[in-house]
């Protein structure tokens, strides 16, 4: 957020700033709550897994000389008599992209201490994250009944449904475990966990606003990852 | 719950203070260390058995626990390289051995001594114990994520060993775990041994993650105040760098072994071609072995690094302190550490030179892996300028410091060999590599890790261990492992192959079976060597001499606890303040020839002290 | 002291043990000179800062050994020093890596001339296909691959026709005449190897891949699997016998080609079914 | 870990900048939505695929996650590290095309 103010200590802007900050005593990066600044270098790393995973898709499909199959065609619905391309996979997008902004929104009110409007948004993103695993389900078994697995394919490359399941599956576990969280991190914000500092179950770490904004990251995260996704395997 | 943390309040009071401890000094201003940002952390303090010594959150016990559990499956690790060299040297006298039995043990020697050995001991036994005391923090930023974190490693550790009693034993592909052969009949263990040998890698590097953010964000976030990381001994450097790249190299090797988990469970085609076996065309096709040694080995280089960078942090510091002279050129050596970690990442096909990429890839990855080079050649130079005028105690610790130097430059030049594509040609596959890794990360990193030991032995049990079997340890070691793996290199240039399980009808082999035999010997008696520093610490623990405060005279913050052995919490009533860093050593002017990193400046202002 | 003398004999050693060695590289055997020439490179200007730094080491154990109430040098940083090494090494690194790339371009680019030799890897074995009169190999499927199409090579594919198959772990190579090896593999990784023409590459499966040279001296080498391939890796070997143009062209005589296998084998099953209906 | 910041609470953003980043998010996946629907083909498909992508990556990095307001301290610590992800996807794009040139000359073409 904005920058904190920290007694003995002159902000600066920019990359002058940067050099002032990294050159400084104590933290690095000024007013950033240990649990988020833990939370970003994890999604750093999250980042190189799912890099990993698209990379090896990029490497697997482009040197396949069998054909790749038409996502358009593959992941198209069949509604009311007309065939429409990618359909559940848009509604999926938009179902994440809104979860997505209904956590920023909750970690705007945690922050001002609203803790009612801050738990509805908790609870209403958890469901869009539970709609968006349930979809996620309708399609995988779509596929598999269409004779789809990870082993074969009847459209084209094999490795079509290997990358499909194993990249949609990773980043579905990584919904569904936000979205057992979100559960949690919504019950704890009902029961005034953060307001009264109660210590967690597990950590004992004093609870406080700024988990709303960790969790947030990861979530929005997920959204982020389910971009990249979207563009390269539904669309490319 | 609630008498668990008691001293939180008691401690918190020194986040308002404002001025330096320096109190009663002359010139307040001189001394001035800006305020405390952050509030104490308040820490769980254990009462139990359990919560005090198995499920503990201290970072230092933890650190032990990960020293002592890794030293295990390395001593582990050891056995196997004796059984191996057995075989190679006195083929008659292993009759027991088959070639599986040979390639499961060549598997599980190098898979658990790079990984479960070298990477657990130095981030997780020297990082969760250094780490906090050297920079000045009470404890790991998340101590509970931190106890889980050895608890997953015991996990994958279980998991690991728990393949040599499946069926058809541990794998037996090779530590670079290749596909097609790790997953298909022929290679021992392509059953149960690599689905273990993946779960307990990916279970290592799950675990690993907990700890890695743990030491990442007390580095970057839970410095004590006046620490700037311009002050942090190069020990703190090493590890800090090495779990960046642990963070982002790391997920390879997570996506690698899962694909190729896949490959054998579900018979995806990720990294299996057509292949026909036995006559027979599996259900394999279209995927590409050579992804997974891209995958691999971008994880597999920074791995070495892993290894390497850590090892140079601490020879640093053990140089410095024992020979009574500043490092030289610290700043220099920051940035090398940071530089060969950053360039880490754009070198890893140099593993692959032979492996039918891309070949105009030679060009690029030769290029930046000599550009390598020149920051590692610097802190060699660095290394051995720190001794040059320097008052050089020659105890244990820096007979092994002496010992690193030699063995790390020799495998150092070495990998410029390989390193420079061309070059690399005839000797790779051969047993030059071997000789050239094992012998700037096996025997390089292990003198560091038992300088290491020698050196803050004092600090975690308060005893020294005895200096007359550390000398026979460390000659024995240094001149045994030295006759290992240098005339090793002349096998390679002879074109033997690696991973041989034996060819003495090959007609120029033959001219070398003394040499295997003689190197054979070497290994066993290095190996059994190893049990003095056993025998030594037990020993010591029981009748060593007391080492009191700060044995060595060094100045970095972990020897000036209130308390030797440091106690949970670390630093007792009140964090200490940094005011220089951790190498004024024989400073112009001092009274004695260290200043510790907590003297304010008023107290040695006849000094003449260049950098803070 | 004792210390510094003991680094001392080690370095000593091993220089001598450099100088002395019976172990060296075989006799090369190939156009490959280069690479050897560039490890001798590497080795003098490698094996010179070695004993520069250990000795250097050496010395200031002797000299700086620790004194009671003998001060060490404060000096922090020596910024001409540190310059002056980094240029230094620099430089040293650029003269290894130039020669380096200078003969991997010659390794990757094959010259027009090369007489292409298939050769197909399995658990654990070698064998060799040439291209007939065409000079051209036809295309392979793993697929295809049974006792009568060895090489599982394209039956559509004209320029097959003619290959010379050599079922045997052997090939014989005609002296000075450049060779580009293709490597594939029907199963795992193997590597193609014999130390005296120093080249290798591996044989990768679902690729072919590829290397050159140039065999300059008549004999009979070994080749050796260079890549681990599973529990037989030590005992796959094969032969390769460099010889004069004269014996190589009355060697290739006797070998058979594809089609000529195809006609045998057509010729066996008739015979086969013949005698199935006597 | 209770960090008793003495900072004082952090102000927070107006819900209008959160609101907006949301329609545009909307507006952009429709957008690449469109792309498919109308099945541009080619260079065009795929830069308007990756224009799309990277600005809703952008917005939800830099607002959401609220990167547009930290220090560069933490921006740059986490964007730097994709450099190697640019090398590798480099190189991989490379490599396939090696591959796939194998693949279809030796087992295809031939010649």
């Amino acid at each position: 957020m904005s920058d904190p103010k920290i007694e003995g200590y002159e902000f600066k802007p920019g990359f002058s700033g940067m050099a002032a900050d990294t050159a400084s005593d104590q933290t690095m990066f000024k007013g950033v709550h240990w649990g988020k600044a833990m939370m970003w270098i994890f999604l750093l790393s999250d980042t190189f897994i799912f890099s990993c995973f698209l990379i090896s898709y990029m490497k697997g499909r482009g040197s396949t000389p069998v054909e790749w199959p038409n996502p358009s065609e593959v992941f198209g619905l069949h509604v009311f008599g007309v065939d429409v391309p990618l359909l559940l996979i848009a509604i999926m997008t938009f179902v994440l992209i809104t979860s997505s902004g209904t956590m920023a929104l909750a970690v705007k009110y945690g922050y001002e201490k609203n803790r009612k409007m801050c738990g509805w948004l908790i609870l209403a993103t958890a469901i869009g994250g539970l709609t968006f695993v349930g979809m996620q389900a309708f399609e995988w078994s779509k596929l598999i009944h269409e004779g789809v697995r990870p082993w074969e394919n009847p459209f084209g490359a094999p490795q079509f449904g290997s990358f499909f399941f194993m990249i949609t599956g990773f980043h579905g576990t990584h919904v569904s475990i936000g979205v057992i969280f979100l559960f949690i991190y919504a019950y704890k914000t009902f029961a005034g966990h953060y307001d009264e500092q109660k210590r967690g179950w597990f950590t004992s770490i004093r609870g406080d606003y700024v988990e709303i904004e960790i969790l947030g990251l990861y979530w929005h995260f997920v959204d982020l990852v389910w971009v990249f996704i979207f563009a390269f395997f539904y669309l490319w | 719950m609630s008498e668990d943390f008691k001293d939180s309040k008691a401690i918190q009071a020194q986040s308002s203070e404002t001025i330096s401890s320096g109190a009663g000094s002359s010139s307040p201003d001189l001394d001035y260390v800006r305020p405390a940002e952050v509030g104490d952390q308040d820490l769980y303090h254990g009462h139990s058995f359990i919560t005090k010594w198995v499920f503990c959150q201290d970072a230092k016990v933890i650190g032990v626990q990960y020293f002592c559990l890794a030293t295990f499956t390395g001593i582990i690790g050891l056995i196997l390289s004796w059984l191996m060299r057995l075989q190679l040297g006195y083929p008659e006298a292993a009759g027991f051995m088959t070639a599986e039995h040979y390639y499961q043990f060549v598997t599980m020697h190098g898979m658990i001594m790079v990984v479960y050995f070298l990477t657990a001991l130095f981030l997780g036994g020297f990082g969760n114990y250094l780490i906090p005391l050297m920079v000045g923090a009470r404890d790991m930023v998340f101590p509970y994520l931190n106890m889980v974190s050895f608890w997953m490693f015991f996990v994958a550790v279980g998991v690991l060993l728990a393949s040599f009693f499946v069926p058809g034993g541990p794998t037996g592909s090779g530590w670079t775990l290749y596909p097609p052969q790790a997953i298909l009949e022929g290679t021992p263990g392509s059953g149960m041994g690599i689905i273990l040998m993946c779960v307990s890698l990916i279970l290592f590097v799950a675990g690993f993650t907990m700890g890695g953010l743990n030491y990442l964000i007390t580095v970057l976030q839970a410095r004590t105040r006046g620490m700037t990381l311009m002050r942090m001994p190069l020990t703190v450097w090493g590890i800090f760098t090495a779990t960046v790249l642990a963070m982002l190299a790391f997920p390879a090797l997570l996506v690698g072994s899962l694909m190729m988990m896949l490959d054998k469970l579900l018979g995806t085609s990720f990294f299996m071609p057509t292949i026909l076996k036995a006559g027979e065309v599996l259900e394999y096709g279209g995927g590409s072995p050579i992804l997974f040694q891209h995958l691999f080995w971008f994880f597999g280089h920074p791995e070495v690094y892993i290894v390497a960078l850590p090892a140079f942090g601490i020879i640093s510091d053990l140089i410095s302190v024992h020979s009574r002279k500043n490092i030289f050129g610290y700043r220099m050596m920051v940035w090398a550490i940071v530089i060969i970690g950053a360039l880490s990442f754009f070198v890893w096909a140099h593993h692959m030179y032979v492996s039918g990429m891309n070949p105009w890839f030679g060009f690029f990855f030769a290029t930046t892996t000599l550009i390598i080079a020149v920051p590692t050649a610097m802190k060699v130079y660095n290394w051995i300028l720190t001794l040059w005028r320097g008052n050089i105690r020659m105890n244990t610790v820096m007979l092994w410091c002496l010992g690193f130097i030699v063995t790390f430059v020799n495998g150092g030049i070495t990998g410029i060999f390989l390193g420079n594509v061309s070059v690399d040609v005839p000797l790779s596959d051969t047993y030059f590599v071997i000789a050239h890794f094992h012998m700037v990360m096996g025997i390089a990193p292990l003198m560091v890790i038992m300088g290491a030991v020698y050196h803050w032995f004092p600090l975690v049990t308060g005893k020294f261990l005895s200096e007359k079997l550390g000398k026979w340890h460390f000659w024995l070691t240094f001149l045994g492992a030295y006759s290992i793996y240098f005339p090793m290199h002349y096998l390679g240039f002879i074109g033997v192959p690696r991973r041989y399980f034996e060819m003495y009808d090959s007609p120029y082999m033959t001219s070398a079976v003394g040499m295997n035999e003689f190197i054979s010997t070497a290994a066993f008696i290095v190996g059994a060597a190893q049990f003095i520093l056993i025998y030594n610490i037990i020993k010591s623990l029981k009748i060593g001499k007391a080492a009191g405060k700060n044995p060595w005279q060094a100045n970095s913050l972990e020897w000036l606890t209130p308390t030797v052995p440091p106690e949970h919490g670390n630093w007792g009533d009140r964090l200490p303040v940094v005011h220089r860093w951790a190498y004024d050593y024989s400073v112009p002017g001092a009274k004695e020839d260290f200043i510790t990193q907590t003297t304010p400046p008023s107290e040695v202002t006849d000094s003449k002290v260049e950098k803070t | 002291m004792h210390a510094g003398i003991i680094f001392f004999l080690v370095i000593l050693g091993s220089v001598l043990f450099h100088i002395f060695t019976p172990w060296y590289w075989t006799d090369i055997a190939s156009n490959w000179g280069s690479m050897d020439d560039t490890i001798t490179l590497t080795f003098w200007i490698g094996g010179g800062v070695f004993v520069a730094v250990c000795l250097f080491m050496v010395y200031c154990v002797f000299k700086f050994s620790y004194k009671e109430g003998r001060k060490a040098e404060y000096k922090p940083e020596d910024k001409k020093l540190e310059r002056i090494l980094t240029w230094a090494t620099t430089l040293g690194v650029a003269a290894l890596l130039a020669p380096g790339l200078i003969v991997w371009n010659q390794y990757v680019n094959v010259p027009k001339n090369a007489l292409e030799i298939d050769v197909m890897a399995w658990q654990w074995g070698w064998q060799y296909r040439l291209p007939g009169e065409d000079g051209k190999l036809g295309t392979t499927k793993i697929v295809n691959i049974n006792d009568n199409n060895p090489f599982g090579i394209n039956l559509e594919d004209s320029n097959g026709k003619d290959d010379v198959m050599i079922q045997s772990d052997v090939i014989n190579l005609k002296n000075n005449r450049p060779v580009k090896i293709l490597l594939r593999s029907v199963d795992v990784l193997h590597n193609w190897y014999v130390p005296q023409f120093r080249a290798k590459m591996d044989a990768v499966p679902g690729v072919v891949t590829y290397y050159w040279f140039e065999p300059n001296k008549v004999g009979k080498y070994e080749v050796l699997c260079a890549e681990y391939c599973g529990v037989g890796h030590y005992a796959m070997r094969g032969g390769v016998i460099v010889q004069s143009e004269q014996d190589y062209e009355n060697w290739l005589q006797g070998q058979q080609t594809f089609s000529e296998l195809i006609v045998k084998q057509k010729k066996i099953e008739l015979n086969e079914t013949k005698l199935v209906k006597k | 870990m209770d960090e008793t910041n003495k900072k004082e609470q952090t102000t927070t953003h107006k819900i209008g900048i959160y609101l907006w980043i949301w329609g545009l998010l909307f507006v952009l996946s429709f957008f690449s939505y469109m792309v498919d629907w109308y099945q541009f083909q080619g260079l065009l498909r795929w830069s308007l695929i990756l224009i799309f992508m990277f600005l809703k990556a952008g917005l939800i990095m830099a607002f959401f996650m609220h990167l547009f307001w930290e220090r560069y301290a933490l921006v740059n610590v986490l964007l730097w590290p994709m450099t190697a992800i640019a090398c590798f996807i480099f190189l991989m794009v490379a490599e396939f095309k090696y591959t796939l040139f194998t693949r279809l000359f030796y087992f295809f073409v031939g010649g």
